[in-house]
């Protein structure tokens, strides 16, 4: 099996395959459809300082090959996810990521702070790109300045992995990636949602309550593959791809465009037992091409 | 536990101008697991892209000697058509049971179920399940003409069945809410599922006559088992997912009436 | 009819609906399919000064609800198409907008003056938003200032409608188009293709000669109506909508976000004679919504 | 004139495991146009999006008297896989008759036609084109394996035809270009279509001994009409559409062999 492990700073995983947060619950939501053990990483919901409800209903809206959300970082908060849900997951034979958001700065040092000595958690994914809160999240995702600042601030009481997870909704990704990298990130994940809208033109109404949300699924791979392969030159860290991945076939162009590991968003919800399916095939991919390991892909497309 | 499985479209019949009655069994017939009255399945429709996330279905009955889940299924839009176009001998590939339930009562009483349109799906099994544990069901049905009221012989055999249709054409002419039983009777508990300004109704009616009484929410849902957190309905207890805290909730939680 | 007419700055289109640059050719190629007369406005393909070649084959992959595309501006040149080209398409009981293309503002500039006395082309649409070419195009369209110097110099000699074309690929696009409408674009269209990419994980190739191309179709469609609605409430003058139109419904709902007139580009290819659905279509909502003109759907989303 | 228009299936039969016959009608029976060998379909594949493009296929052969078109079709992926599932009496959307076509002699001579696999859909048009001008086509047709040689019947109605097989299981062992009646015999004129290696070595060899020699390309194609410059070659005149300007080249105006 150790073809298929790889390092994202000094985190090893077991393989490639991580499901993203927010489409992956803590994990057990999908405990009857999968063997959670087999997984590279769980990247767990975002998770706030404080709770939040989130937005009103409706959420989610149906678009050409995708989805829209705007769930808006519903979550009960970092003491009740130390407290009450760490406890029934840390046990699994996998890594869990915990994606951290907030509105201000501060938020995000305090919510990395308290996450710091959690034993089983041994990375925090920072989420700056956020397109669904008003008060923040995204905006610190879209400037190389606040992009580092935030990096800089989290780094400075955050000494296990840090992996900065990017916004997409940006006019030169990998210049952010080059600002996050320089100020400590140890990966940079990409691509979080789409900024995107949908109208029910008979009523002449927003589908969202927010009116926008962010854009998912497979109608956006090939924009996030772009953008990995961008910061994959760019950057000297790893990458972590996602966006649209929705078989092994597309987590392999992710990883051929130089992503480390690979995460699986909202295809989950269609086929909730893809993430297993997804390992076997990158595994019988390596077996047809003859390859030792998955190093002989990542980043490995031919010009 | 939930499963990801395909199933076999064993018959597909067509009830009226837009419901169809879908009858599937295990491709390999593996026997059915444990299902409750309220349940759902998550339907994959096709494998296209063009319909690109799963639609809910209650189950509408669980016939355990032919190992079978019925599907009763209101062509709305593209998903539910292609649904209803599904061949005899076809795969259809679903993630299920989904949800709570309707709660069982424990002890005998007067038990109504008021249904809207489609909405009568999910009170079949729960007649069935009702009728089984030695309680006769009262059955509410509404439809804007008789065409609408569905599967009315199957309700027949549970227990009694009283009628609305808004064109008079079969049994008393209006809305549910106007029935006479209504006015005429008091019961121990509703459970309801149809439009939500059918189920407010019925919702108001309970309240005001003291009766329990349960709805089955139909909202929008991207994974139908907790992981997206789309289909929040907002409760007493603040935003609760309505495909694993629900979709039957009991009115006292919801926000609907004040 | 009037119902259905719409005003760009001084030009008037009998309806708003029109075809998008390089994927109409001139019209012609279209002639078979539908009545180019019952058309808004046939926006035909991008123009440079000098003829090119286009990038080499392959130009196009098929993505989940869309296509990415990298032609590169192949066309025979201004010269030949006010030579050649236009005799044959001027008697068109519609209008011809042409598709200014370049490298440099020099190039935008030279190519307008050759326009101008075109009687039958009431307006120019600059494309700065090409991502296909490697000197210009987009380049110009991803920042505020050189968005704006090119539309001034334009405007300068240029004293028809003049339309100006948005790229996406942008962190903020409200904040470009009102840059150009301070210089004096009439209105500005939105948007072109997103950059996008696509791999073939057997070979381990891109799938396109250039490596990236333009994402179009349905699958961009809920990002350019997100686009749409924040440039409709950032600028005074009329916007031109599209991106992954391919019903009526479609339209109404870029029209609901703020869209004067709107564009159909790629769903084109799949149904050739959409444009002629998508009039009918518009005018069947207006007459099931009980509503006397088009103007009253134009930006009325309730929010 | 170009048309976009409904057929219904008429028939499909599988010719081996990965070729479909198709035959396709309009829908209300409209008398087909003239239709030229070489020519092609767009096939539009389901109304879903997970195919986004329409499939373009070569028009196999024109039934008059039945007013049908005939496709042979290849499951390579999924949309000719879709294309192929197609059941008797589905529509089938169709943008036709495409492209330019190949080139009919007006004087007696020797042709030949060189296919291979599913490359031999469109000389089956041509052949009997031939034949109707009172020359007789001389087919060599290549697969394989002999499963892949379709329509051979069909081909020997109208002409003679030889085979190669790379197993030897039909005709002659190896490629086509290796077969005797090149080294036998001398042609005027060779139309070719198949694998791109395939036609380049017939192009040699058509070079080499003088013949003229036309091919007909399957360049990736978004419209099939000249609209959006995709499926460009490269010519002796510069970028031309494959669409329009072919499928077929003369060999001389492309840039494959020095
Ligand atoms: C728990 C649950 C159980 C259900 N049980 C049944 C059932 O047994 N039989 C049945 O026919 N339908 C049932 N539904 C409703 C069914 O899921 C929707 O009608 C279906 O998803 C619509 O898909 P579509 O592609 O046909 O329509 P779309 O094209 O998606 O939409 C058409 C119209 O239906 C509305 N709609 C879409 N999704 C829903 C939804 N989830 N709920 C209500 N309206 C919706 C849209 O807003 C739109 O107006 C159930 C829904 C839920 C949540
Ligand atoms: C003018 C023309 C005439 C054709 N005539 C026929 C015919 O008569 N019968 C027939 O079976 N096929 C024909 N083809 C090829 C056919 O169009 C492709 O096989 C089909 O588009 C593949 O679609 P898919 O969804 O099955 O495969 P995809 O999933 O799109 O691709 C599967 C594989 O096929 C390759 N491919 C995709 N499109 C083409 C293409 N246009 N040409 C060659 N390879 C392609 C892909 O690169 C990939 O390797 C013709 C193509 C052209 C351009
Ligand atoms: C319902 C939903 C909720 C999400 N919540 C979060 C979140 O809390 N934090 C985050 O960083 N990303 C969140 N995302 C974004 C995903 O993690 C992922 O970046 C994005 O969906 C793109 O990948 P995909 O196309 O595979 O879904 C969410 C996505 C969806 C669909
Ligand atoms: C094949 C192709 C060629 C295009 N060429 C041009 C062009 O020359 N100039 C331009 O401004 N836009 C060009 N576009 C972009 C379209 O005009 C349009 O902005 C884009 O495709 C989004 O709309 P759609 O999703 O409806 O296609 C091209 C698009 C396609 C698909
Ligand atoms: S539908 Fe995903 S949480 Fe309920
Ligand atoms: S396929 Fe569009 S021009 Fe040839």
């Amino acid at each position: 099996m150790d073809r298929l492990s790889v390092k994202i700073g000094n985190l090893k995983l077991q393989n490639p395959v991580t499901t993203a947060s927010g489409t992956f619950g803590y994990g057990v939501e999908y405990a009857d459809f999968v063997d959670l053990d087999r997984l590279g990483a769980i990247f767990v919901k975002g998770t706030t300082v404080e709770p939040r409800e989130g937005n009103d209903y409706p959420r989610m809206a149906e678009t050409p090959s995708g989805m829209l959300n705007s769930v808006g970082l519903q979550n009960r908060g970092v003491d009740y996810f130390v407290g009450q849900i760490y406890p029934g997951i840390k046990d699994y034979n996998t890594h869990i990521v915990v994606n951290v958001s907030g509105s201000t700065l501060e938020d995000y040092v305090q919510c990395a702070q308290k996450l710091v000595d959690l034993e089983k958690v041994p990375a925090i994914e920072l989420n700056i790109s956020c397109p669904n809160v008003k008060e923040g999240g995204m905006a610190f995702g879209t400037s190389c300045r606040s992009a580092a600042a935030v990096t800089r601030a989290v780094r400075d009481v955050y000494p296990k992995t840090l992996i900065v997870k990017l916004s997409p909704n940006v006019t030169d990704i990998a210049e952010i990636a080059r600002a996050v990298e320089d100020e400590g990130a140890d990966s940079v994940s990409l691509v979080n949602t789409f900024l995107g809208m949908a109208i029910d033109a008979e009523r002449r109404r927003p589908r969202l309550s927010t009116v926008t949300g962010g854009l998912s699924g497979p109608c956006i791979k090939p924009i996030a593959l772009r953008m990995v392969w961008q910061v994959y030159n760019a950057v000297k860290i790893p990458v972590i791809g996602m966006g649209g991945i929705s078989s092994a076939t597309d987590a392999i162009e992710f990883m051929l465009a130089g992503s480390t590991a690979i995460q699986i968003g909202t295809y989950n919800f269609i086929d909730p037992a893809i993430s297993m399916k997804v390992i076997d095939g990158i595994e019988d991919y390596l077996k047809r091409h003859k390859l030792n390991s998955v190093s002989e892909i990542i980043g490995k497309l031919e010009i | 536990m939930m499963k990801v499985l395909d199933f076999i479209v064993r018959s597909n019949e067509s009830l009226n101008y837009q419901n169809n009655l879908i009858k599937v069994a295990p491709i390999d017939n593996e026997p059915l697991p444990e299902m409750l009255p309220g349940q759902f399945v998550q339907v994959l429709v096709d494998n296209s892209n063009a319909i690109f996330l799963r639609r809910p279905i209650s189950i509408n009955f669980v016939a355990r000697e032919r190992n079978e889940i019925w599907l009763l299924v209101q062509r709305v839009g593209e998903g539910t058509r292609k649904i209803c176009e599904s061949a005899v001998g076809q795969k259809l590939n679903l993630v299920f049971p989904l949800g709570n339930s309707f709660t069982i009562p424990q002890r005998a009483g007067s038990y109504l179920l008021v249904g809207g349109g489609v909405g009568t799906a999910p009170l079949l099994f729960l007649g069935k399940k009702l009728s089984e544990k030695g309680f006769i069901p009262q059955f509410l049905l509404g439809g804007r003409t008789g065409r609408d009221i569905l599967q009315l012989s199957e309700f027949e055999a549970l227990g009694s069945v009283s009628c609305t249709t808004e064109d008079g054409s079969l049994g008393e002419k209006g809305y549910v809410t106007d029935h006479s039983i209504l006015r005429e009777n008091r019961f121990d508990f509703i459970y309801t599922c149809g439009p939500k300004p059918m189920m407010v109704e019925v919702a108001r009616y309970a309240n005001a006559t003291g009766s329990g009484c349960e709805v089955s929410l139909e909202n929008l849902m991207a994974c139908g088992f907790g992981a997206c957190l789309c289909c929040v309905e907002k409760t007493t207890r603040g935003n609760r997912c309505a495909c694993t805290d629900g979709p039957v909730f009991n009115i006292n939680e919801l926000t609907w009436i004040d």
